[in-house]
C-alpha cells in the first residue's frame, strides 16, 4: 500500500476507535483480575449481555444505545454483586494457589450458563440495529458517528477510571489491593469492599462496552468469546493489574492492526494481533509495563 | 502397582480393548471420544499437572498433527503419517518451549491461547495460499480401527504420564511446582526439563488431532484448531485434579459420560446444566475427583 | 586457592548498585563470615554466587572452574549449595520430599542412595521425626533447618548459609550455632555464613568479611573486625 | 442437587419433545442442529424452517406417508457444529433412535461428514445448507442437495452479471474460509474472461477487525465493481465502513450476509442495492408457493427468513414430504422418488441430477427497498439491476 495511505488521518480515526474499543474491554477485566486474581473467561459475555440490553432498548423503546450504556453497566453491578455473594467468597477462601485454576473453571462455567440462556431467552439468530449510522467530515477524515461516541465514551471512561485511580480514597485503595492484598490490609484498607468495588467496576464497563459495541456489531449470544481472548491479550500485554499499561496496549493492538495491514496485506491481520502480543510476551515476560516500573 | 491395582489395569484395559465388539456403532463413537479426551488430558497432564504450567494452547498441536495427516493423505501411509503429526507437534513445542516456558502463571495461560490462535490463522493463510479451499478425505479408516488407535495413544499417555511422574524428571517438575527458584537452586535443571515436558505433552496431542482428522471426510482449519478443545483439556484437567496421575483420566471419562447423558436427555439445556456443574466442582470439590477422595486422611 | 574465589564482582539493579569491586576468599574447609547492613549486597552476592543472579562484571571460580554466568543447577552440580534468608519450602511437600529431592538432584555426579543420603540428612538437622509433615507445617525454625538440611542432602562442599538464627530465640541460636558446627566438622564442609545475629557469627566464623553499600570495607579475624571503626560506623550508622 | 437439577432438565426436554407430538402414531423424523458452537448464529435459520413446516404439516392433519397421515415428531440434538459428532449423532438417530425420516444439519463440512453415516445404513436424507465444488465428489444416492450456490458455477455467472451491469474493473476481497477462497477460485479466471480487469484481490481472515486500509485502496483504484466473498460478521463489516469511507462503485457484491434479516435491521437504505447470493425470493410469481411461505413466516417469527438457508431448508422438507406421500416410508422406495421425481417448492420445481438440484438456476438477489429481488438470470429475475 502508498505512503499517502499510511499517512491518511482516515486510518489514525479507525486505529483509535479499535483500538479504544480494546481498551475499554480490557480495563474491565484488568480491575477484576488486578485485585483478585480472577481469570474471567466469561468476561466478553458480560459484554455481549451489555449488547443485548443496547439492542432491546432500542427495539423496543428506541431510546440509543449511548443512552442505554448506563442501564447496561447497571446490569454489570447487578451481576457482579449477584456473583460476589453467592460465589466468590468461597473461590477467594479456598487458597491462593488454587484461585486461577478453580476461576478458570467457574468463569468458564459461568460463560457456558450465560451463553445459552442468552440463546434460550434471544434465539441465536443474530440482531442488529440501526443508529447515529450518519458520516461526518472533519478535515477530510470521514467518521461515523456511532464510532466517534464509541471512541469519547470509551476514552473518557478509560480516561477517567486512571484519572480517578490516581486522585480519589477509592482509587488508591484499588490500587493498593491490586499491587499487594496483605500489605494493603495491613496499612488498613478495607480490602474485602475494594474488591467489590472493583468488580463492580469492571463487570459495570463491560456492560457498558457492549452497549456501545452493539452500535456496529452484530449481535449474539455466542459473540462474547472473541471479547474475552482480546480482552486478555490487551491486559496481559500491558501487564496484569496495570491498569495504565492495559489501556496503553488496547490502543497500540488497534494501530498494530490498521498499520499492520496497511504496511503488510490485510491476510495478516490477526497474525499481526497475536504475532505482536507473543512477540512481546517472549521478549519481556511481564508484558509492557514491567519495563517501565523498575525504571520509575 | 501392586498386584491388585495391577490386574484392576489389566482387566480394564481388557475392557476397553473389547469395547468395539460390545457397544453398537454410536456406543463406539462415545467410547472413540472417552479415547480421545483421555490420550489429550493426559498427556497435557504430563507438564500441567506435574509442574502446574496450564496450557491454553495445546489444540496447536492437536491442530498441527491433524493437518500434517490431511496434507499428505494418500501421499504418505497413515501409519507414517500419523506419527509424522505427532512428531510435528512435538518438534513445534520443543521449538517454541525455549523462550514460552520463561513465561510464568497467568501469562503463560494467555501466551499460550494467543500461540494457538496464532497458529490457527497462519495455517488458514497457508491454506488460502495454497488454493486449498476445500480437502475431502476418502476412505478414511472406520471407527473401529480409529478407536482401537485412539485407545493404544490413551493406553501410551498413561504410561508415559507415569514414566514421567515417577522419574527424576517428575521429581523436578513438581519441584518447579512448588518453587522455581530453589528447585534449579537445588539443581533441577527446570529449563531443559519444562521444554522436555512440554514437548513430550504435544506429541500424543498431535498424533490424536492427526486421527481425529479422519473422523469426518471435510477437513476445515477452524475445526481443528477450536480453541474449545484446549479449554476442555483444561477443564478435564481440573475437575478430577491434575496433580494426581489418575485425576485427567477420572476427569476425562466423567465429563465425557456425563455430558453425554445430559445431551442426550435435555438437547436444549445440557450446556447449562454443565455449566453448572463446573461450578458445583469448583466449590464442593476444589481439588477436583482425586482431591476429594484423598480429603478424608488427616 | 582452591575453594571460592570473587574477583572484582559488580551488580547493578536498575541503576541501583548492589555489589561493585567485590573480592572475597574462602578456603577448602573454613567457615567465613559474611557481615553488613540490611541492603549491604550480601544476599544479592549470595545470588549471584549461586546463580540465581547474573553478575554484570567480575569473575568467580569455585574448585578452579569458573562458574560466574552459569544456571543455578549448574551451579548446584558443582558443589554449592544455598539456603535462602526467607525461608522457601516446597510447602505442599512433606519434609522428606523436600530434602529427597535436592539429594536426587544437587551434585553430579549423582547419588546412588538418596533415600540414604535424605535420612542421613534428616537425622542431622534433628528434623527426622518431622519428615512425614508437610514443610508447611513447620515452625520457623523448622524450616530453617529444613534449608539447611536440603542444601546438605545436594552433597555440595560449600554451603552458603543465609540468616539461618534470624527470628529464632536465644535456645533456637544455640541449638543452631551446634548443628552447624556439627555439619562442618562431620561433613567437612566449606561454609560462607550471612548472619545478622553477631555474637553468633563471632563464635562461627573463622574469619570475617564486612559488605557495605556493596564494597567489602574489612576483612579479618573476628577479633580484629570487632574493633574495627569502619565496621561499627557502617552499622551504627545504618542504625535507625 | 446435581441429580436433581439433571433429572429437572430430563423432564423438562422431554417435555420439549413431546409437545409436538399429537397422533397416537407419529412419524419420527431426526436431525442435529448446530446450537453451540461456530455455526451457532446461522443455524436459526434453519431450525426455524423445520419448525414451521412440521406445524403446518401438523396442522394439516400430518404427514401422508402415502396410506395414512401421520403427525410429525423431531428428534434432535445438538452437533455443537462439530461435523464429526454430527456425523455420530446421524448415526445414533438411524442406530438407536431408530427414526423414521432425516433432515439435515446445518453447514457444508457438516453435510459432508453425515453423508458417510448415510451411506452406510442406505439412508436416504434431502440435504439443504451445503455449497461447496467438494459435494459432487459424493457418492450419489443416498444425499441430494437442493443448493444451485455452487461456486463453480457461482463464479462464471456473477462474471456474467458484473459484465451486463458494465462493470469493466472489479476489486475483489475475499475471507481465507472454504467457501470464499473455493469462489475466488473460479471467479478469478470468470471475470478475466469476461474482460473485465481485477485491479485488487485481498484476502482477509475471518476475525479482520477493521477495513479501512482495504476499503481506501478499493476507493482510490477507481474500480466500478466491488466483490467481497464475505461471510456474515465480514458483510456487516464492510457494510459500515464502506459507507464511512464513501465506497462508491455501482456494483456492489457480497457473498454471504444481506440475505440475513438483522443485516437489513442494521443497514437499511444504506444497504440498497447491495448484490448477493441467493436463488430464492417471495416476488417470483411464478412460484406459486413462495409469497404464502414468506408470508407465513413473518407471522410465526416476526422476523424475515434468511432468503437462502431459510428457504433451502424449507425446500429440502417440501421435497421430503412430497416424496414420502409418493413413495411411503421405505428408504428403497423413497431414493428412488427423490432420485427420479420432480418436485414442487417455493423454488419452482426442482429436480436431481446424482447429488445436483439440474433444474433451479445459479442467481443473484439484489435488495432493492429493503426488499430482495432476483435480478439474475433474466428467466426468473423479479426485478431489474440497479446500481448503486
Amino acid at each position: 500500500m502508498t505512503m499517502d495511505l499510511i499517512a491518511s488521518p482516515q486510518l489514525l480515526f479507525s486505529a483509535l476507535v479499535l483500538g479504544a474499543g480494546y481498551a475499554l474491554v480490557g480495563l474491565g477485566l484488568n480491575l477484576v483480575y488486578g485485585t483478585m486474581r480472577l481469570l474471567n473467561v466469561g468476561h466478553g459475555d458480560l459484554v455481549m449481555l451489555g449488547a443485548y440490553v443496547a439492542f432491546w432498548c432500542f427495539a423496543l423503546t428506541g431510546l440509543p444505545p449511548p443512552l442505554a450504556a448506563p442501564l447496561a453497566a447497571a446490569l454489570g453491578v447487578l451481576l457482579a454483586e449477584a456473583l460476589h455473594r453467592g460465589l466468590l467468597h468461597r473461590l477467594l477462601g479456598a487458597g491462593a494457589e488454587r484461585i486461577e485454576a478453580n476461576s478458570l473453571l467457574v468463569f468458564f462455567g459461568l460463560s457456558i450458563i450465560v451463553q445459552n440462556l442468552a440463546a434460550l431467552a434471544f434465539t441465536a439468530s443474530p440482531r442488529a440495529l440501526r443508529t447515529l449510522d450518519d458520516v461526518v467530515h472533519v478535515a477530510g477524515v470521514a467518521m461515523t458517528e456511532s464510532r466517534i461516541v464509541i471512541l469519547l465514551v470509551a476514552l473518557a471512561v478509560c480516561g477517567g477510571v486512571l484519572i480517578g485511580l490516581r486522585a480519589t480514597v477509592w482509587g488508591l485503595a484499588i490500587k493498593a489491593v491490586i499491587d499487594n492484598g496483605r500489605a494493603a490490609a495491613v496499612v488498613g484498607v478495607d480490602v474485602p469492599r475494594v474488591r467489590r468495588l472493583a468488580l463492580w467496576a469492571g463487570f459495570a464497563i463491560a456492560g457498558l462496552a457492549g452497549a456501545l459495541l452493539a452500535m456496529v456489531e452484530q449481535i449474539g449470544p455466542f459473540m462474547g468469546f472473541p471479547y474475552t481472548i482480546a480482552a486478555f491479550v490487551v491486559i496481559i500485554l500491558g501487564g496484569l493489574g496495570r491498569l495504565g499499561g492495559g489501556v496503553v496496549a488496547g490502543l497500540l493492538l488497534g494501530f498494530v492492526q490498521v498499520y499492520g495491514v496497511a504496511l503488510t496485506a490485510p491476510t495478516f491481520s490477526s497474525m499481526l494481533l497475536y504475532g505482536t502480543f507473543v512477540a512481546v510476551l517472549l521478549l519481556r515476560p511481564q508484558g509492557l509495563a514491567r519495563a517501565a516500573r523498575i525504571r520509575s | 502397582m501392586t498386584p491388585r491395582a495391577g490386574i484392576a489395569a489389566g482387566a480394564a484395559l481388557a475392557l476397553a480393548g473389547a469395547v468395539p465388539w460390545l457397544v453398537g456403532p454410536y456406543g463406539l463413537t462415545i467410547a472413540l471420544n472417552a479415547a480421545m479426551w483421555v490420550a489429550l488430558t493426559v498427556s497435557w497432564s504430563i507438564l500441567g499437572g506435574t509442574a502446574a504450567y496450564i496450557s491454553l494452547g495445546h489444540v496447536a498441536f492437536y491442530g498441527l498433527g491433524a493437518y500434517v495427516v490431511v496434507t499428505s493423505w494418500q501421499v504418505l501411509p497413515l501409519v507414517v503419517a500419523v506419527p509424522l503429526g505427532g512428531l510435528v507437534a512435538g518438534a513445534f513445542a520443543l521449538t517454541i518451549g525455549w523462550p514460552v516456558l520463561r513465561v510464568r502463571g497467568p501469562y503463560f495461560v494467555i501466551l499460550t491461547l494467543g500461540i494457538a490462535e496464532l497458529v490457527k490463522y497462519a495455517v488458514l493463510n497457508v491454506e488460502a495460499a495454497l488454493g486449498a479451499s476445500s480437502r475431502l478425505l476418502f476412505g478414511v479408516p472406520d471407527n473401529r480401527t480409529l478407536y482401537l488407535a485412539t485407545l493404544g495413544l490413551a493406553v501410551l499417555a498413561i504410561i508415559v504420564a507415569a514414566l514421567v511422574r515417577r522419574s527424576r524428571l517428575g521429581a523436578g517438575l513438581v519441584a518447579v511446582r512448588e518453587d522455581e527458584v530453589t528447585a534449579e537452586t537445588i539443581g533441577v535443571p527446570i529449563g531443559r526439563y519444562k521444554v522436555f515436558a512440554f514437548a513430550l505433552s504435544a506429541v500424543i496431542p498431535g498424533m490424536v488431532g492427526g486421527l481425529m482428522a479422519l473422523r469426518s471426510a471435510y477437513f476445515e482449519p477452524l475445526q481443528v484448531f477450536n480453541p474449545v478443545i484446549s479449554f476442555t483439556i483444561v477443564t478435564m484437567a481440573v475437575v478430577g485434579g491434575a496433580a494426581d496421575a489418575r485425576g485427567p483420566i477420572l476427569g476425562a471419562l466423567l465429563l465425557v459420560v456425563v455430558s453425554e447423558l445430559l445431551w442426550a436427555n435435555a438437547p436444549q439445556g445440557y450446556m447449562i446444566a454443565l455449566g453448572v456443574l463446573l461450578i458445583g466442582f469448583v466449590v464442593f470439590a476444589p481439588g477436583g475427583i482425586t482431591g476429594a477422595l484423598a480429603r478424608p486422611r488427616p | 586457592m582452591n575453594g571460592l574465589v570473587v574477583r572484582d564482582v559488580g551488580k547493578s539493579f536498575g541503576g541501583v548498585r548492589a555489589l561493585e569491586g567485590v573480592d572475597l576468599d574462602v578456603a577448602p574447609g573454613a567457615i567465613v563470615g559474611l557481615m553488613g547492613a540490611n541492603g549491604a549486597g550480601k544476599t544479592t552476592l549470595f545470588g549471584v554466587i549461586a546463580g540465581n543472579e547474573r553478575a554484570d562484571a567480575g569473575t568467580i571460580t569455585f574448585e578452579g572452574r569458573r562458574i560466574d554466568g552459569l544456571r543455578p543447577d549448574r551451579v548446584a552440580a558443582l558443589g554449592i549449595a544455598r539456603t535462602f534468608q526467607i525461608v522457601r519450602p516446597f510447602r505442599a511437600l512433606s519434609v522428606r520430599d523436600n530434602v529427597l529431592l535436592a539429594a536426587r538432584f544437587g551434585r553430579r555426579p549423582r547419588d546412588d542412595d538418596p533415600a540414604a543420603t535424605t535420612a542421613a540428612a534428616l537425622a542431622d538437622l534433628g528434623l527426622a521425626e518431622q519428615a512425614g509433615r508437610p514443610a508447611g507445617a513447620l515452625t520457623l525454625a523448622e524450616q530453617k533447618r529444613l534449608e539447611l538440611a536440603r542444601a546438605v542432602a545436594t552433597g555440595a562442599r560449600l554451603v552458603l548459609v543465609d540468616e539461618v538464627m534470624a527470628g529464632l530465640n536465644a535456645t533456637e541460636v544455640a541449638a543452631m550455632l551446634d548443628v552447624i558446627g556439627r555439619l562442618h566438622q562431620d561433613r567437612r564442609l566449606t561454609l560462607l555464613v550471612v548472619e545478622h545475629v553477631m555474637q553468633a557469627l563471632m563464635r562461627l566464623a573463622q574469619r570475617i568479611v564486612v559488605l557495605h553499600q556493596g564494597r567489602v570495607i574489612a576483612e579479618g579475624e573476628p577479633a580484629t573486625i570487632a574493633g574495627d571503626a569502619r565496621v561499627s560506623e557502617a552499622y551504627l550508622g545504618a542504625a535507625p | 442437587m446435581h441429580r436433581r437439577t439433571f433429572l429437572a432438565l430430563g423432564v423438562a426436554g422431554a417435555a420439549l419433545v413431546a409437545g409436538a407430538a399429537h397422533a397416537a402414531d407419529p412419524v419420527r423424523i431426526g436431525f442435529s442442529i448446530a446450537q453451540t458452537g461456530l455455526f451457532a448464529q446461522a443455524a436459526p435459520s434453519q431450525m426455524t424452517a423445520y419448525e414451521m413446516w412440521r406445524d403446518e404439516v401438523n396442522a394439516a392433519g400430518g404427514l401422508d406417508v402415502g396410506s395414512e397421515q401421520r403427525a410429525i415428531e423431531f428428534v434432535w440434538y445438538d452437533d455443537e457444529s462439530n461435523p464429526t459428532k454430527a456425523a455420530q449423532i446421524y448415526e445414533k438417530l438411524i442406530t438407536d433412535d431408530k427414526v423414521d425420516l432425516l433432515l439435515a444439519p446445518w453447514g457444508t463440512p457438516t453435510h459432508l461428514a453425515v453423508a458417510g453415516t448415510l451411506e452406510k445404513y442406505g439412508f436416504p436424507m434431502v440435504g439443504n445448507t451445503a455449497a461447496s465444488v467438494a459435494i459432487r465428489q459424493v457418492a450419489p444416492g443416498n444425499i441430494w442437495f437442493p443448493t444451485s450456490a455452487i461456486p463453480d458455477k457461482i463464479g462464471p455467472a456473477l462474471a456474467a452479471l458484473a459484465r451486463s451491469t458494465g462493470v469493466t474493473k472489479a476489486a475483489i476481497i475475499a475471507n481465507v474460509l472454504p467457501f470464499s477462497q473455493e469462489n475466488l477460485e473460479y471467479l478469478v479466471p470468470a471475470l478475466g474472461a469476461e474482460g473485465i480487469e481485477v485491479v485488487i484481490n485481498e484476502s482477509y481472515p475471518p476475525d479482520i477487525a477493521d477495513m479501512t486500509t482495504l476499503l481506501t485502496a478499493i476507493k482510490d483504484s477507481g474500480a466500478d465493481g466491488v466483490i467481497a466473498l464475505s461471510y456474515p460478521a465480514d458483510s456487516f463489516l464492510y457494510m459500515g465502513q464502506a459507507k464511512e469511507i464513501g465506497v462508491a462503485a455501482p456494483f456492489q457484491f457480497l457473498l454471504v450476509g444481506p440475505t440475513i434479516a438483522a443485516f437489513a435491521d442494521a443497514f437499511g437504505p444504506v444497504a440498497d442495492n447491495v448484490v448477493t447470493l441467493g436463488h430464492w425470493s417471495p416476488h417470483q410469481a411464478a412460484w406459486g408457493r413462495a409469497k404464502p411461505f414468506y408470508d407465513a413466516y413473518v407471522l410465526s417469527f416476526g422476523m424475515k427468513p434468511d432468503y437462502l438457508d431459510t428457504a433451502l431448508a424449507y425446500m429440502s422438507c417440501e421435497i421430503l414430504q412430497q416424496a414420502v406421500a409418493k413413495a411411503g416410508l421405505d428408504k428403497d422406495a423413497l431414493r428412488a422418488t427423490i432420485a427420479s421425481e420432480t418436485f414442487d417448492t417455493i423454488n419452482g420445481p426442482v429436480k436431481f441430477d446424482g447429488v445436483e438440484n439440474a433444474i433451479t438456476p445459479t442467481a443473484f438477489l439484489q435488495l432493492q427497498g429493503g426488499e430482495m429481488h432476483l435480478i439474475w438470470p433474466a428467466d426468473v429475475a423479479t426485478a431489474a439491476y440497479k446500481p448503486r
